[in-house]
């Protein structure tokens, strides 16, 4: 059993597991200026496509998707155990003290909501720019989106010391007639978290209309009938339809842009409004929105290689998608050495005596090890991706993202950790150091995490069918255009010849 | 439900069995490509139909212009939804922090733009997305569970790869002999006609 | 020890400050934590059962209601008297006159009692020989009282086991002891003169009796050194007000001694004087072994050996003039030249300064040195001017050792049927006189044990009988100048124990009196005319005017030198051990108070625990650092405990607490009712250092001592530099670390001399903060327009004594959160007292403190990240901390740049005992979990005053509000008040040329601020 | 071909109907809450069983004692003492001597064990109510507790909210009274509310929480600060 899950779960892909037609893996990564390069590889077409994404839904899920899913639901259980515990006996069961009152809370909370900036970002600004090769990695990218800003959404809820009063952080009317603090940046991320989880929830459904449709018509149950059926509410794939769809999802596109880059720098805000030497710093909202790209790109990377083996889409999502979202993580990757080490320089140039200190001390002091951590793994590691040779090989893309999404805690861990632990009057310095319930609550959420995205994988159209479709014919129109030119070229040849 | 045929041009008719008094309500010509569909439309708009439409499994480019369907007033409903958005988190911020309860905040003004500005805009953002959603949801009858489309088993693949133009009975100038025909020529593979 | 001297090449140029030897030296313990990912915590998911332990021992949960609108709470009572007593205001507070009393001196209290409870001790400020302020030991006695822990009930052990006992077959026991006589009394000295009546009464009625005493930590030397020198034992009663030279051999007055409250406001006298218009700074003298509280104070301190300091006593007296007898003399000259080029200098400075000079001898010191001290300070001319004598009582008993060794005889012949010890614990305190006193007490057909505690002497008694706390009975003492002081009950005994006298009376009266009687009796003589309204005035004051016994005339030298003299000069080479009085549970005797348990020592800043103190020098030559475990062998008694590294200490002393590893039992209440005992938090807390103190040791002060690296280590919870942040190992020298912790900012000094010019004080103090442009808000900032609090807090005279600490601790219900939260950095103490040693030389640090609490910043930084709004400002500037709208972010704490905020991690105020429930004060809100609190410059005092005032029509005037720490402080160090006023005090205060706020470059405004510290050191020749 | 449609023509009627359903009842949820859940609901008239059904309609209503004759404390301290047994005994050793209703009060006067009175005005443990503090300043006792002359049994009339105190301490000029009026419950009631504030406006000058030009003092000010009422 163990042996076929493995197998299952390895990327050598095994039709009779995953369900699906062998896809072969084609490098359309080459370069070559008179036609354009296929986004969609192999013999595809609309109805080849359709069928490749809704069997996957529609077949029986495979022995690989039952390991990951308990596997995953099992981690989630952590929560179940200790998030009551926490509740029950307060936050001293982290490690938290006196000075370091932010632990893994929020370290997981930054870290959380930095992963969920792909996917709008991909739907969003790529689609803004036009970037036809979105269209294949969206959907997923946006699942993750909506599950990531879950677990983040989650901690600030549980880290604060009456979690049961939580709600006072709304402006909600109430009987002692007190309104929050507007000038708190904690209020600051009740609204931006709020509005980013609202906005790409209704994205994600909205771009999933039609492929819903898709699913509906297709479908056999009744059940399955009746759930798609009253989910894709009523498309008919009228022209009328799409006209206002079009604009409403462009529009969407449009907000979710800015939103995009303002939630990270409201998250970053909670630091940067601060007068913590290591957090008052005017760089962090850009740094933050940079790093919060970059861990989401890993992170859409760590999630697709695996899944387009598993699921057989390997001529969807080809090595062209796979090879432009190691591009933009090397670009943010450097962005993010970059804001390290402005740091240093605004230390130096600043000439604050704590601020000096305060950067000093993370790189060589009691949490140097952590620091250097980050930076082997978030700047060092992606410097890989300058070779094409290693930016088309999915071994070594894999362990990438895999080096980022752990340098990309680190960071948040380094950020809050270390600044509080050493600020300014040195008789109150403490070291920081997590209990159990800190990791096993970090875990948990990568358990809810994965958890929601077996389930997306299993229930929902993981690839956006009716872009792709658009980019198929896109697709068809150039290449009949590039052989025409070719065969009037040969013509013209003859004719000169003759 | 029956399916006969009509002399001049072969078209299926589908009529709901329980519906007495059947009237047609609906024309469905199927087309094999975009293209065939693109030319097919710019016809049926210049024969001057009205309540027509056409079905596809993507948003295909031009077939707006063909069709000739004017732009949408979404774009205004966004609009108001942010302007509502912005003014309404000024006006809350600066109602409950300086007006209705004032604390004295680390020597700090009750109320300043610059303080405010976070929650404005997410406001903004949020109430502009509501528009731009409810409105789709609005200007297109959704959620609309039941269409007369889907009593036609071959409008499954409006979904997945084929294209339709759809012909509604309460257009002036529907007539089943004369559109089908018209239809057929411009390269439809089959023509249905939906009856309740 | 290389990288020390290296160190002190390093940072040769100016004075750097540091924090612990842990930065000083180069231990590894940094490197260690950097390789080490998540030191010295493995990941542990229930917190340590000793917190728990804490959960139910202190404090009453209060469910904070606040979000719960709607739901009806449970049903609450109104239970009002029957009948009011006279001028009794429900809810009101009420002070009463009483008195403390510890080495047989009494301390006169105010108590103030809420509804027949009393919640705080403070000084009682009318008192001739006292001035109102409180030591952290008085204050946590009101904790004591309401300790669950003391014992119930008196229990009785049969032949047969255990059986249970009440107060009348204890009663008839004594009485027929004390008819069947060969009774012998154990007692602590007291200075009541009611006990000395009863006792004499019982040597007198009861046949063949005797009357012995003991107390572990004495001032025998002290007595028998004067009664050698002017042939009778007299008390020397210092005025440090008047010395403007005072020398302290092996001595703390300011600490370690009965009237250090007295010795700490004369002596802030001479300090703040400096600020006057003819400034006068005096300069303290220290010579001793281990860092005192003094000694921490000192302007110049000579760390020697307690073994050497007696002929450092004799090459001084022979310096100022002492005519010595003849051999003396030859052994000074023939002496070794002295440790240190500065005795000349001392000598020389007591010689310019006759009659404004004082010396002053420890009570660790043999009475020789007692004796040569008076001897010079007769011939400097100290008395009359900076010292006068008091009559002793009954000052011909033998010295306590010797007391004891008469009782081991007559148990030993077997003259003993009754034993009675009266709050005493020999078994645990007390050395062996051939035997163990386990066994002697063994020996006696019939013990009887009257104690606050059932402990380790309770054990093997027969009987023991549980006493009154002092605020449960009458009684009386003598406060060090002889004034009488009275004790008067503020509450019926919590567990209807019976007093000393009411016990004693027991064994003598066949209808036992009630103390009210017997002190009432007593007294009747002191009354001028009618009793009754004399007797009134002295309960309402708390003492009887006029009834120091001090001696009219300067006493003439009789000159007989002690025979010991020659021989104490006569030091034997080598380590020894030095036993100190602990600083928060004296000689064990507060073991059992949770307060003073963690309080942080004023030096060591270690809590739950005591240590080894060695040199650091010694450390690196044992290869130890903090916590190290090194074994410690005395005359064949060993004793393996953690070594703390403390500069400052002699090197070839070893200084260790006593008072701790009690072994505390509950065994009635855990007979009768099977409580599990869980309130005896003293239990197995430290290590029992007695075990080395044999009867020699308690003679010569001292013990020669083996010492060697032990095995393993032993966690120490400090709440100052937990885990040391050591820059220096990768950014080169300490002044560059220095000046990135701007530790010389916060706690600015200034080196000065006996009269200390303001112009250059104030330049250097200034000179010392950072250099910053002028504070602008990019807004209008709000205008005050009301009373503006503020605080000033002078380093000057601040000695670190931690009175402050517990003050704020009884006054606003701090909870106790244990030893290990404590080691987590959980401390709950509403005021830090920081620490920094400052200087080159790691083995003669000087000393600064300075005690951090919230500096009320006008533009708080808490406030604005707080999301819900549980921190904002006052109109009066205070910044409210409003515990029932705190949701917890603990944002706040994080962006304090003070780090003054406390949390309540867990519910530290959990299932409270009736008692302890009893003892909080009902003004302060009892903080729940998840909380956020920190010091509120006691806005229920700031409010109770502004309402009384108010009530009264009338506005509140300086000196109304006064917050627990002001009130408390020994050397008044902390003046609170209203900046609104000019001519209030803490208006000048802040506008002195030593003022200074801390990190004033944030622009955060703190209403707080700091007077820099002056020092006036002896100019040390270079060489 | 044909199939038979997912969802029969009236389903879409059936949505819209369940919208326009779900829509008034979450309004309906929000006012129940809003109402609901108030204090003024919960809280006011809350009326415990009192061990001995002491009248104050009676006693202070028809006979017209004073209120401080058994709250002693009133003025001096925050709390308005109830009053030992001994007081009513002063009375009732002659009046009514061997009432059945009065046996707990007797039984109290003899065995010394305090009458065991139920706590009507409870408020939470994290607020400082001093009566001293109001009374002083001419707030009269009907202002919170209401006409307890008329209350046979005593009940609690206002919600006690935190939004409630707001009420007053931010303006306090309709509930101020003259000081020697303040314990006359039926005193100057039938003015409308703006004669009170009228008046009121005055009696705030005098108490210095008005200054000469009718502005707020800081002692105005002050009565709205957190640790006015939260220590």
């Amino acid at each position: 059993m163990i042996k076929r899950l493995l197998a299952a779960l390895s990327p050598v892909v095994r039709p009779e597991l995953t369900g699906n037609a062998e896809s072969p893996e084609v490098d359309n990564t080459a370069y070559s200026p008179d036609s354009r390069v296929d986004l969609i590889t192999g013999a595809n077409d609309n109805t080849t496509i359709t069928d490749k994404v809704c069997s996957i839904v529609e077949q029986k899920p495979t022995i690989g998707w039952w390991g990951f899913f308990l596997l995953a639901f099992s981690v989630l259980g952590l929560l179940g155990i200790f998030v009551p515990f926490l509740i029950f006996w307060g936050v001293g069961t982290w490690g938290v003290n006196n000075p370091v009152g932010w632990g893994y809370a929020i370290v997981n909370f930054v870290f959380w909501v930095g992963i969920g900036h792909a996917g709008t970002l991909i739907s969003a600004i790529l689609f803004l720019f036009r970037q036809k090769w979105r269209t294949s990695i969206n959907r997923a990218a946006e699942a993750m989106t909506i599950f990531a800003v879950i677990c983040a959404g989650m901690f600030p809820g549980i880290h604060v010391g009456r979690a049961w009063f939580a709600y006072w952080m709304f402006p909600l009317p109430n009987q002692m007639e007190l309104w929050p603090n507007f000038r708190s940046p904690l209020i600051w991320d009740v609204f931006a978290v709020g509005t980013y989880f609202t906005v790409s929830l209704l994205f994600w459904y909205m771009g999933m209309i039609p492929d819903l449709a898709t699913l509906r018509d297709r479908a056999k149950h009744s059940v399955r009938k009746i759930a798609y059926g009253a989910l894709s509410l009523g498309w008919t794939g009228s022209n009328r339809q799409w006209h206002v769809y079009e604009r409403s999802y462009l529009l969407l596109a449009a907000l979710a842009t800015p939103l995009v880059l303002s939630v990270h720098s409201v998250v970053s805000f909670d630091f940067a409004v601060s007068q913590v030497p290591g957090w008052h710093t005017t760089i962090f909202p850009p740094y933050f929105v940079a790093g919060a790209i970059f861990s989401g790109f890993a992170m859409v990377l760590t999630l697709l290689v695996p899944a387009r083996q598993l699921f057989g889409l390997k001529d969807v999502i080809t090595l062209k998608h796979l090879e432009n979202m190691n591009k933009i993580i090397m670009l943010t990757g450097l962005l993010v050495g970059y804001a390290y080490s402005q740091e240093f320089f605004m230390a130096w140039y600043g000439g604050v005596k704590v601020e000096k200190f305060a950067f000093i001390n993370r790189a060589f002091g009691q949490y140097a090890w952590a620091y250097w951590i980050m930076v082997s793994c978030n700047v060092l590691a992606p410097q890989i991706f300058w070779f094409k040779k290693m930016r088309t090989n999915i071994w070594v893309m894999f362990a990438v993202s895999i080096f980022v999404n752990i340098g990309m805690w680190f960071e948040r861990f380094v950020i809050t950790v270390t600044s509080l632990a050493n600020d300014y009057t040195s008789s109150a310095w403490d070291y920081y150091s997590p209990k159990l319930a800190d990791v096993m609550i970090m875990l948990g959420a990568f358990g809810l995490f994965f958890t929601l995205f077996a389930l997306f994988c299993r229930f929902l159209p993981f690839i956006a069918m009716s872009e792709v479709r658009g980019v198929l014919a896109d697709q068809a129109h150039s290449r009949a255009a590039a052989s025409a030119r070719h065969s009037s070229e040969a013509a013209a040849d003859s004719a000169s010849g003759s | 439900m029956s399916a006969e045929m009509n002399s001049s041009v072969e078209v299926v008719t589908i009529t709901a069995e329980t519906a007495t008094d059947v009237k047609p309500v609906l024309m469905l010509a199927e087309f094999e490509t975009a293209d065939l569909l693109m030319e097919a439309a710019t016809r049926i708009r210049d024969e001057g139909f009205k309540l027509w439409d056409c079905h596809t499994p993507y948003p295909v480019h031009g077939l707006d212009s063909a069709m000739g369907i004017r732009p949408t007033l979404l774009p205004w409903i966004v609009l108001c939804g942010g302007f509502t958005g912005f003014c309404g988190g000024l006006l809350m911020q600066g109602w409950m922090n300086a007006v209705d309860y004032p604390f004295l905040i680390s020597g700090k003004p009750f109320f300043s733009i610059p303080a405010s500005i976070p929650v404005a805009f997410e406001l903004t953002i949020l109430l502009s997305a509501f528009g731009s959603f409810g409105g789709m949801l609005a200007l297109n009858g959704f959620p609309r569970f039941y269409r007369p489309h889907f009593r036609s088993d071959r409008f499954r693949r409006a979904t997945a790869d084929r294209f339709f133009i759809s012909i509604e009975g309460r257009d002036r100038q529907f007539d089943i002999g004369a559109n089908s025909k018209l239809l057929r020529e411009l390269g439809a593979n089959a023509v249905e006609v939906i009856e309740e | 020890m290389s990288s020390i001297k290296e160190t002190q090449k390093n940072s040769s140029q100016g004075k750097a400050l540091w924090r612990s030897l842990d930065e000083f030296a180069d231990t590894d313990e940094f490197r260690a934590l950097v390789e080490k990912e998540f030191p010295n915590h493995a990941p542990e998911l229930f917190h340590s059962t000793s917190r728990r332990h804490f959960l139910k021992v202190m404090g009453a949960s209060v469910a904070l209601a606040g979000g719960l609108a709607g739901c009806r709470w449970p049903q609450q009572q109104i239970l009002p008297h029957t009948s009011r007593p006279e001028g009794r205001d429900p809810g009101a507070p009420v002070s009463y006159a009483s008195c403390w009393e510890q080495q047989e001196v009494a301390e006169g209290v105010l108590v103030t009692s809420y509804d027949g409870r009393p919640i705080r001790v403070d000084g009682n400020g009318d008192h001739p020989s006292h001035r109102g302020s409180t030591t952290a030991q008085m204050q946590a006695s009101v904790l004591g009282m309401y300790d669950p822990g003391r014992s119930s009930q008196p229990s009785h052990v049969t032949a047969d086991g255990h059986a249970s006992a009440e107060w009348l077959g204890a009663i008839s026991a004594l009485r027929k002891a004390g008819r069947s006589g060969k009774v012998a009394v154990l007692a602590a000295p007291s200075s009541s003169m009611a006990l000395s009546a009863m006792r004499n009464r019982l040597l007198r009625e009861v046949a063949d009796s005797s009357w012995h005493e003991w107390a572990p930590l004495h001032r025998d030397s002290e007595r028998l050194g004067t009664a050698q020198l002017f042939g009778r034992p007299m008390r020397p009663v210092a005025d440090l007000s008047a010395a403007q030279v005072l020398v302290c051999l092996d001595a703390d007055p300011l600490m370690n001694h009965p009237a250090s409250l007295q010795h700490s406001s004369d002596w802030a006298a001479l300090r703040t004087s400096a600020d006057d218009d003819e400034p006068i700074l005096s300069r303290v003298w220290s010579v001793e072994s281990t860092l005192s509280v003094t000694g921490g104070v000192a302007d110049v301190r000579i760390p020697a050996r307690t073994a050497d300091i007696p002929r450092i006593a004799a090459q001084l007296a022979a310096a100022t003039g002492v005519q010595l007898p003849a051999d003396v003399a030859a052994a000074v000259a023939s002496a070794p030249p002295s440790t240190d080029d500065r005795i000349e200098q001392m000598a020389a400075d007591l010689k310019s300064h006759q009659g404004s000079c004082l010396l002053m001898a420890g009570d660790r010191q043999p009475a020789e040195v007692h004796a040569l001290v008076h001897a010079m300070n007769v011939a400097l001319g100290a008395v009359g001017k900076t010292l006068s004598y008091a009559e002793v009582a009954h000052g011909e008993r033998p010295a306590h050792i010797d007391d004891l060794q008469r009782l081991a005889d007559r148990i030993g012949q077997g003259e003993v049927e009754t034993l009675l010890l009266i709050g005493v614990n020999p078994v645990y305190d007390a050395p062996a006189i051939g035997k163990s006193w386990k066994d002697l007490i063994g020996q006696v057909p019939l013990s009887m044990h009257l104690g606050l505690y059932d402990d380790e002497t309770a054990g093997v008694c027969q009987w023991h009988l549980n006493q009154t706390h002092f605020l449960e009975e009458w009684g009386d003492g003598r406060s060090w100048d002889g004034t009488v002081t009275l004790r008067q009950p503020l509450i019926a005994p919590l567990y209807s124990g019976r007093s000393a006298l009411e016990v004693i009376s027991a064994v003598v009266d066949d209808e036992a009196k009630s103390g009210h009687d017997i002190v009432r009796g007593v007294l009747q003589p002191l009354a001028p005319k009618d009793f009754e309204s004399s007797w009134k005035k002295w309960l309402h004051d708390g003492f009887v005017a006029g009834t120091a016994n001090t001696v009219a005339s300067a006493p003439d030298v009789t000159g007989g030198w002690g025979p010991a003299l020659e021989s104490a000069m006569q030091t034997v080479s080598g380590k020894e051990i030095v036993f100190l009085p602990d600083h928060s549970l004296f000689d064990g005797r507060y073991a059992n108070n949770g307060w003073l348990q963690e309080l942080p020592d004023p030096i060591t800043k270690v809590a739950w625990d005591n240590c080894a103190l060695i040199s650091p020098v010694l450390g690196s030559e044992l290869g130890v650092k903090n916590g190290d475990l090194i074994d410690l062998s005395v005359a064949g008694a060993n004793l393996s405990m953690p070594a703390f590294l403390l500069p400052g200490q002699n090197r070839d002393s070893i200084g260790v607490a006593l008072g701790y590893g009690r072994l505390i039992s509950d065994r009635a209440a855990g007979r009768l009712s099977r409580k599990p005992s869980l309130y005896q938090i003293a239990d197995g807390v430290g290590f029992d250092t007695y075990t080395l103190r044999d009867a020699d040791a308690v003679r010569a002060g001292y013990a020669s001592v083996s010492v060697s690296r032990g095995e393993g280590n032993y966690p120490l919870a400090t709440t100052q530099d937990h885990n040391p942040v050591r820059p220096e190992d990768f950014m080169g020298d300490l002044e560059f670390n220095e000046e990135q912790r701007k530790i010389g900012e916060f706690v600015r000094v200034v080196d000065t001399g006996f009269n200390p010019d303001a112009s250059e004080v104030k330049a250097q103090v200034e000179e010392a903060g950072p250099h910053h442009p002028d504070l602008e808000s990019p807004w209008t900032e709000h205008k005050y327009r009301g009373q503006r609090w503020a605080m000033s807090i002078d380093l000057n005279v601040c000695t670190g004594c931690s009175s402050c600490v517990v003050a704020c601790q009884s006054e606003n219900n701090i909870a106790v959160v244990g030893k290990d939260e404590l080691a987590y950095g959980r401390e709950m103490h509403w005021i830090r007292i920081d620490r920094y040693f400052r200087g080159d030389d790691v083995e003669n640090p000087e000393v600064v403190h300075q005690p951090l609490t919230c500096n009320q910043c006008e533009n708080a930084p808490c406030e604005q990240v707080c999301p819900v709004a549980a921190t904002v400002h006052n109109e009066e500037g205070l910044n409210d901390m409003v515990y029932n709208r705190c949701i917890g972010t603990r944002y706040c704490s994080n962006n304090c740049p003070y780090k003054v905020r406390r949390f309540n991690y867990f519910n530290n105020t959990k299932n409270p005992s009736a008692t302890e429930q009893m003892g909080y004060n009902p003004d302060v809100t009892v903080r729940a979990r998840g909380v956020m609190e920190k010091c509120t410059y006691c806005v229920q005092r700031i409010n109770r005053s502004k309402i009384k005032a108010h009530n009264e029509k009338r506005d509140l005037v300086d000196g109304d509000v006064m917050p627990a720490c002001a009130q408390s402080c020994p050397t008044h160090a902390i003046t609170f008040g209203d900046l609104a006023d000019p001519k209030s005090q803490v208006s000048l205060t802040q506008k002195s040329h030593r003022a200074y706020k801390m990190l004033a470059e944030l622009n955060v405004k703190p209403r707080t601020s700091f007077l820099a510290k002056l020092r006036n050191p002896a100019p040390r020749e270079e060489g | 071909m044909s199939r038979t449609p997912i969802f029969p023509p009236w389903v879409d009627s059936l949505v819209k109907l369940l919208g326009a359903g779900a829509g008034v009842t979450g309004l309906y949820l929000v006012l129940m809450v809003n109402f609901g859940a108030s204090p003024k609901t919960l809280n006011a008239g809350y009326m415990p069983e009192q061990p001995v059904p002491y009248s104050h309609a009676l006693h202070v209503g028809e006979l017209g004692l004073d209120c401080r004759y058994c709250h002693t404390t009133v003025e001096r301290t925050g709390f308005a003492a109830v009053p030992p047994t001994e007081t009513c005994m002063n009375c009732h050793e002659k009046i009514a001597p061997n009432s059945v209703k009065l046996r707990p009060v007797r039984d109290s006067f003899r065995s010394g064990m305090p009458v065991p009175w139920i706590k009507v005005h409870d408020l939470p443990d994290h607020v400082y109510f001093n009566h001293s503090a109001h009374v002083t300043r001419g707030v009269s006792c009907v202002e919170c507790h209401g006409r307890v002359d008329q209350m046979v049994e005593v009940e609690q009339v206002s919600p006690l909210s935190m939004g409630w105190c707001l009420n007053c301490h931010r303006d306090p000029a309709a509930y101020l009274r003259p000081v020697d009026k303040v314990t006359d419950l039926d005193w100057g009631l039938e003015r409308t509310h703006d004669e009170k504030a009228l008046a009121g406006r005055e009696l705030m000058k005098g108490l210095g929480l008005l200054d000469a030009l009718d502005q707020p003092t800081v002692r105005m000010s002050l009565m709205t600060n957190c640790s006015t009422c939260h220590r």
